[in-house]
């Protein structure tokens, strides 16, 4: 068997082609064909992620040695960030058919192949410019999704689509100025060669094409100025999709924004800057979400809030803070999806996104409501959840490296999540529901919901088999940094 | 340096449609421009003084020609500039649909 | 008046930075090819495509050209998407174009067809290649579109027309991985530089891309076309 | 004779078990109620049993984890002072699991509460026996979950209660984290026996910064002023059959945490390197002062509450406040003053939440007013509750005598001028709102609808005798729990306290106290009047409305206006009422609302306005590329 990082790309990608012609057989088809190839992806992946913690996994694209060619390279954390990609996207594909409403299907399933080929190529690209080009794939693939809303959602997915295009285009204008300042003075566009030589570059061109770079990837990483878009998308967003963005788009492109500071330009600068940024998202995040009545702009919110969490664990740039950073990472996008899958159960079945109507839900949709405070729980760190074990090891990380304001300005901001789940929560929960009856999710959203609870509660009861997997993945990460 | 100073010049148009227009097709043409200026700027970045196309014939010798990367690159962002184009104008015409405007200020259901 | 001040004085920092870099630390016009240097010493030898531009973007970058090719894609599949209506499009332009326009475009509109073709057929040799290619083959169609109110595409045709090239594509990428252990290998021999065939799998995956652009772009015109607005 | 479980007498043994029973009640729960309620009583009883028979010998148990990314190990332990905790937490656990089957409900929501009562009795376990900071965190946390989520299931009425005391719990948790990681950060260890050694060597302002990051997380748990908002609406709103638990054993974790860091850790001699006053520390001085405050405003709102619960709750604030007073003063007399009141303060106040749920349960409402003359329909909760008020108001015969006594002697001792008069006070409003519960409930007159009132079953009835029955053994022999006490202060490097089963020794100045004296004086006294007053008894019995009702029987609703529970000590409460307009809340829920407000300003930010999503961009843009040009 061969195990080569390009067939995460290329088959999808030839699937994705295939799939218009497919439905002349069959109406069906587009689906299965869909999520039959991510299973391949997800079980390459695992292969991949299995063989990369012993070597990395290099794939010369055209059979050219970089820098010349286009190399993929796929260490533990790329492997890893493939296999999470995977993950999400499979579960997200279970999930999905009862959440999706007009327009073609076969269009919607092409788009979510694409994506999610898109972000897993974000994810184990050793080049600039690729890494631009799949950044625009997952982007526009995500514009399309989220206008592909039909119905009477359709308003609004409109409305947030050419919100998000508009930022997003922006920020990736900022983004190839940044590569072609970066290519102007090393005359290269391979990660590791740009890493080389760098150095010896023109310090100045070198910041300012990180701050180009920085702008640019920051927006999909929901960095705070640069994050308007993310929770009208979110909340325009069919549920699915929503999903999909907080689980695969989101991440992507935060590890993008992650790759560069670290592997290309090693600057502290860039660490000061996601730390300094990562903390004021995170209190902006948390603290916008407490006065929310809309269920999904809150989640939107709180995943705001969890993606400062993350940017200012990396910005910290220790192997410990990195650790903590990619639990957070996977807690949150394992989590969120869960909690944007069973808000979405819902929605459907109240019709309304109002947090309001959530009364006594508990009662009438039990096995969701028990999905989604398991969601809540993992997030807001209790224990028995993923959440917690992340929150511990990036408090630990911060005050080792001697960050005490941060360590506690981030559970202040924990402390306003707690609050603002709990009220959800306890509304399901402790309410008496109303008269009106309510559809209950289909077997298969529940089943992937349940999965995706399983591997939250997995990780913060068993949390070794993840630091096994995060220890050299944070490791890959510094090694350009110097260590530390 | 003219070819620098007018990418400059028409990123900075670009931008200052976006911020300043309110009409979203004239924000999405501010992308657009952007996006040229960009593209512009890639182009003059990889030309050399004095050389010529990089399509090596008989009377072209590899020492005169200009670096074709940056030529690579332009063609791929000019296909994806067209894409976020096409793409734009068509989600602005359903926007034009349900708000029955363009303007950018009124498009704000979804806030706070 | 104050949101344009405010405007003008961020562009001008912006910009201004920008423009400093760039004629700082890399003057106009000045050499700095480090990489590029064996695209334009070595590229003619090891792609046998005499357009340097077509051998990177076919060749040494190919990876990125499945990924613009893809890009294409997903931005037609979306603009379908986003205009889907439950009953197919019917267009709405009633006003017939004048007998010139018609004349003119029944006779342009074969040799528009074959320009874009020999465009992109020539991609390895002349500039140009499959996406320009692709885009004439599309205006011819919008040609077809403005000169006959009535005219449609054959969306059925089209279709396949494109997802057989795009598999095509995709399809020799996965073939060079499993025949020479690389994705996207250049799996034809190369050839004489200069001839019309030559340069491997290019001149393949340029007629593959310019089919696929010429289809998506007038996929994508024609759903522009049948929207009420 | 009970050999064969000696391997179980292990600190992960007895922990396990009960996270396996947790999880094995509950889903027994979907088969059978019955089989369910077995399932937890049998794993309560037995790990309470267990705990029991384990006595305070040390055992540890090590469990490195591999691949963690911090190196560190976990480390569970019994020793004198944890296995003394032990022993409360799991006898108050058990026995409230026992008292709730008693009550035989049957809905879904139970399978949770006995699920969550077990996890919650381990976690609580887990906290006394860990041997390192980590640990100690993670079961922490467990415990604040599952108390949490056992409060939810009181429904609707719980929600503010239940939310105020998760958050203010979980400030408190992230306030030991940033100590405990301050401590890992300094000393690169979090097993409490190596830094026990290290600890005492570290500079003033390091150990008063963590105490205080650590204390307060304590304090919180423990309810001391200024963090003890939470507890009154999440005591009086959690279910009946849970709030013994949370008041009797949940509450105990706070002083825990307090003595084992004070003492176990820091150790007097580096406490005192911070500075003293009149030979305690200064440290120990605020918390004991602190302790005597809680006590004195908890005791006053008690006074002025009718609803039982509500009352019992503050009156566990005010209590609670003793024990820090104790804890906090930390000579030999005031540990185990401190710590012998904790026990008793499990025992007693248990007790009467648990009278308090039976009354509640009989009567259907929480409302002293909605009561009365239940104690010749109810004569074992009359009995059982009278006991325990009796300790509660340090009256002799039981224990609660006793640990007063060593408190007031504590505060005597070292001439607290502040301390000592505020615990006097606590004590006789204790005793006013005590017998306000005594009286508005048991004795006067039995309202119409409660004639069918009577005792409940023997589940109910037991555990409350046996803890009456416990207070009672103390009171004649306060050397049994004293004994420990003393083993506890020699493991903590304090001087222990000089026992012997019938008297204590309290030093030179204050000699000895005998209780078995105590004891038969009181009980000769007490039968001296009691044969006056039937000697001279010449009333007659009349109903208690009689003199104005002219002999009607009133109707409901005047029943209701005309009790005498109504305004009880409203004199008193006219004094108090200035002082008393809840300004602590009042600031808590200042804070919250001002935070509401900003996060308010702060969601507008997202104008919606896409125009102003590309200004931020800009801005941001703009300020990056200044600061980079300037940096360099």
């Amino acid at each position: 068997m061969v195990i080569d990082p390009t067939l995460m790309i290329g088959v999808p990608l030839f699937i994705a082609f295939l799939i218009p012609v497919s439905t002349f057989i069959n109406r069906k088809f587009p689906r299965y064909l869909a999520g039959g190839t991510i299973l391949f992806n997800l079980i390459l992946s695992m292969l991949l992620l299995d063989a990369a913690l012993k070597s990395p996994v290099v794939s010369y694209l055209g059979g050219w040695k970089p820098p010349f060619g286009i190399v993929l390279y796929a260490g533990p954390l790329g492997a890893m960030l493939a296999l999470l990609i995977s993950t999400v996207s499979i579960l997200t594909w279970i999930y999905l058919p009862e959440y999706i409403e007009g327009g073609d299907k076969e269009k919607f399933y092409m788009l979510y192949l694409l994506l999610t080929a898109g972000a897993t190529g974000m994810v184990l690209t050793g080049d600039l410019f690729n890494l631009f080009v799949f950044t625009e794939i997952t982007a526009i693939a995500s514009f399309s999704l989220l206008a592909y809303s039909k119905g009477k959602d359709e308003k609004e997915a409109m409305e947030a689509t050419i919100k998000y295009m508009i930022i997003g285009s922006l920020s990736s204008a900022f983004f190839l100025i940044g590569i072609a300042l970066l290519y102007s003075v090393t005359g290269t566009l391979n990660m590791a060669d740009l890493s080389s030589r760098i150095p010896h570059a023109d310090p100045r061109t070198v910041a300012i094409s990180m701050m180009f770079i920085i702008t640019g990837l920051g927006v999909e990483a929901e960095m705070f100025p640069l994050n308007g878009w993310t929770p009208d998308a979110y909340t325009g967003a069919s549920h699915p999709v929503s999903a999909v963005f907080a689980g695969i788009v989101v991440k992507a492109g935060f590890y993008a924004l992650a790759r560069v500071i670290f592997s290309i330009y090693a600057s502290s600068t860039g660490l000061g800057i996601m730390l300094v940024f990562g903390i004021i998202t995170l209190i902006i995040g948390e603290s916008a979400a407490l006065r929310q009545t809309d269920l999904k702009r809150m989640l939107a919110y709180s995943s705001i809030g969890q993606m400062g969490l993350i940017i200012t664990a990396f910005g910290m740039g220790t192997q410990l803070s990195l650790v903590g950073g990619l639990y957070a990472l996977l807690n949150h996008a394992f989590a969120k999806t869960l909690l944007f899958m069973s808000a979405g159960a819902f929605i459907l079945s109240l019709g309304t996104r109002n947090i309001g109507a959530l009364d006594g839900m508990g009662k009438k949709m039990p096995v969701n409501s028990i999905l989604f405070t398991i969601g809540a729980f993992s997030i807001m760190g209790l224990p028995f959840f993923g959440g917690f074990i992340s929150k511990i090891v990036i408090i630990y990380a911060s005050m080792d490296a001697g960050y005490m304001l941060i360590a506690i300005l981030i559970l202040s901001a924990s402390v306003i999540e707690l609050v603002y789940f709990l009220r959800v929560v306890q509304r399901i929960w402790m309410r008496e529901p109303g008269d009106s009856e309510v559809k209950k999710a289909s077997n298969a959203s529940i089943i992937s919901m349940m999965v995706l609870a399983a591997i939250v509660i997995v990780m913060g009861i068993y949390p070794q088999a993840f630091f096994r997997i995060l220890g050299p993945a944070a490791g890959e990460l510094l090694k350009a940094i110097g260590g530390a | 340096m003219m070819f620098y100073f007018a990418s400059a010049a028409l990123i900075a148009i670009g931008i200052y449609m976006l911020m300043v227009k309110k009409n979203l097709i004239k924000m999405i043409l501010g992308l657009s421009v952007i996006d040229s200026g960009v593209n512009l700027l890639l182009i003059s970045i990889g030309y050399i003084n004095g050389k010529t196309a990089p399509i090596i014939q008989p009377g072209v010798s590899p020492s005169n020609v200009v670096d074709p990367l940056p030529q690579a690159l332009v063609l791929t962002n000019i296909v994806i500039g067209v894409s976020v184009t096409a793409l734009a104008l068509s989600v602005v015409i359903r926007v034009y649909k349900h708000y029955k405007t363009l303007n950018s200020s009124e498009v704000r259901d979804l806030k706070w | 008046m104050i949101k344009r001040l405010v405007s003008i004085i961020i562009l001008a920092v912006v910009i201004t930075s920008l423009f400093m870099v760039l004629s700082e630390t890399a003057p106009f016009g000045d050499d700095e090819t480090v990489v590029s240097h064996r695209y334009i010493y070595k590229g003619v030898d090891e792609t046998g495509s005499a357009n340097l531009v077509t051998a990177v973007v076919l060749n040494y970058r190919g990876f990125d050209t499945l990924g613009e090719v893809t890009v294409l894609f997903v931005a037609a599949t979306g603009v379908g998407a986003a205009l889907y209506t439950r009953k197919h499009p019917v267009r709405k332009n009633k006003v017939e174009a004048s007998l010139i326009v018609k004349t003119g475009s029944k006779l342009l509109f074969p040799m528009m067809l074959l320009f874009g073709a020999y465009i992109f057929v020539h991609g390895h040799l002349t500039p140009g290649g499959g996406f320009q290619g692709g885009a004439v083959i599309a205006t011819a169609f919008v040609f077809k579109y403005i000169s006959d109110t009535r005219y449609s595409i054959d969306h059925v045709g089209f279709t396949k027309m494109e997802s057989a090239s795009g598999m095509i594509f995709a399809g020799l990428g996965i073939m060079g991985l499993l025949l020479g252990g690389y994705f996207l290998l250049n799996i034809l021999p190369n050839g004489t530089p200069g001839e019309l065939i030559s340069a491997g799998i290019l001149p393949i995956i340029y007629i593959a891309i310019g089919i696929k652009v010429g289809a998506e772009l007038t996929g994508i015109i024609d759903r522009m076309m049948g929207v009420e607005a | 004779m009970l050999e064969f479980l000696n391997p179980m007498l292990r600190p992960e043994w007895m922990i396990s078990l009960l996270f396996i029973g947790a999880l094995l009640t509950y889903f027994a729960g979907k088969v059978s109620s019955a089989l369910r309620t077995t399932f937890a009583i049998i794993f309560s009883v037995f790990v309470a049993f267990l705990v029991f028979l384990s006595g305070s010998r040390d055992v540890l148990t090590y469990w490195r984890p591999s691949a963690s990314p911090m190196g560190f190990r976990f480390v569970l332990s019994i020793n004198a002072l944890s296995w003394f905790f032990a022993l409360m937490i799991s006898m108050v656990s058990a026995l409230t699991i026992v008292y709730s089957a008693g009550f035989g409900k049957n809905t879904e929501k139970d399978n949770a509460f006995y699920g969550l009562n077990l996890l919650l009795m381990g976690a609580m376990l887990g906290v006394v026996f860990s041997g390192d900071m980590l640990s100690f965190f993670i079961f922490w946390e467990i415990m604040t979950l599952a108390s949490y989520l056992l409060t939810t299931l009181a429904g609707k009425r719980a929600e503010k209660g239940a939310l105020n005391y998760m958050i203010i719990s979980t400030a408190g948790a992230y306030s030991i984290l940033i100590g405990m990681t301050m401590i890992y950060t300094r000393f690169g260890t979090l097993e409490f026996s190596g830094l026990a050694s290290v600890m005492g060597g570290a500079d003033p302002m390091f150990l008063l910064i963590t105490l205080s990051m650590l204390g307060i997380g304590f304090a919180v748990k423990a309810a001391l002023a200024p963090f003890y908002v939470w507890a009154p609406p999440a005591y009086s709103e959690a279910p009946d059959s849970f709030t013994p638990v949370f008041s009797g054993a949940l509450s105990k974790l706070g002083p825990y945490g307090f003595t084992l860091f004070m003492y176990g850790i820091v150790g007097l001699p580096a406490l005192a390197k911070m500075g003293t006053f009149r030979g305690i520390s200064d440290f120990g001085y605020i918390i004991a002062l602190l302790g005597s405050i809680t006590a004195v405003i908890a005791t006053l709102y008690a006074i002025a509450q009718d609803d039982i619960k509500k009352l019992l709750a503050y009156s566990s604030i005010s209590q609670l406040g003793y024990v820090m007073m104790g804890i906090g003063i930390g000579t030999s007399i005031g540990v185990a003053g401190g710590l012998y009141h904790a026990l008793n303060h499990a025992i007693f106040k248990t007790t009467l939440f648990m009278g308090a749920g039976v009354l509640i349960y009989t009567t259907g409402s929480r409302k002293l007013s909605d009561m009365g003359g239940l104690g010749t329909k109810m004569p074992i909760t009359f009995l059982t509750m009278l006991i325990a008020i009796f300790a509660l108001a340090g009256i002799p015969m039981t224990g609660g005598f006793g640990s007063k006594w060593l408190l007031y002697e504590a505060a005597i001792d070292k001439k607290f001028v502040l301390i000592a008069p505020l615990a006097f006070i606590a004590s006789v409003g204790a005793f006013l709102y005590s017998f306000r519960i005594l009286q508005s409930a048991f004795l006067g007159q039995l309202p119409e609808r409660l004639k069918g009132a009577k005792d409940p079953s023997p589940l109910i009835t037991i555990p409350m005798l046996f803890f009456a029955g416990l207070l009672v053994l103390f009171g004649i022999a306060p050397g049994i729990p004293l004994g420990i006490i003393a083993s506890v202060e020699s493991y903590l490097g304090i001087p222990a306290l000089n026992v012997s089963t019938y008297s204590v020794y309290l030093g030179a100045n204050f000699g000895a106290y005998n209780a078995f004296t105590v004891m038969t004086v009181i009980t000769l006294a007490l039968l001296v009047a009691l044969a006056l007053f039937f000697i001279a008894k010449k009333s007659r019995k009349v109903g208690q409305t009689d003199t104005y009702m002219a002999g009607e029987v009133p109707e409901h609703h005047v029943d209701l206006y005309l009790h005498y529970s109504m305004n009880f000590y409203r004199p008193l409460e006219r004094i108090f009422a200035p002082y008393l307009r809840n300004r602590l809340e009042r600031l808590y829920d200042a804070f919250g609302s001002g935070y509401e407000l900003i996060s308010e300003g702060i969601r507008r930010i997202y104008t919606g306005d896409v125009q102003h999503y590309v200004y931020y961009v800009m801005v941001f843009l703009a300020v990056m590329i200044l600061a980079g040009w300037w940096w360099l």
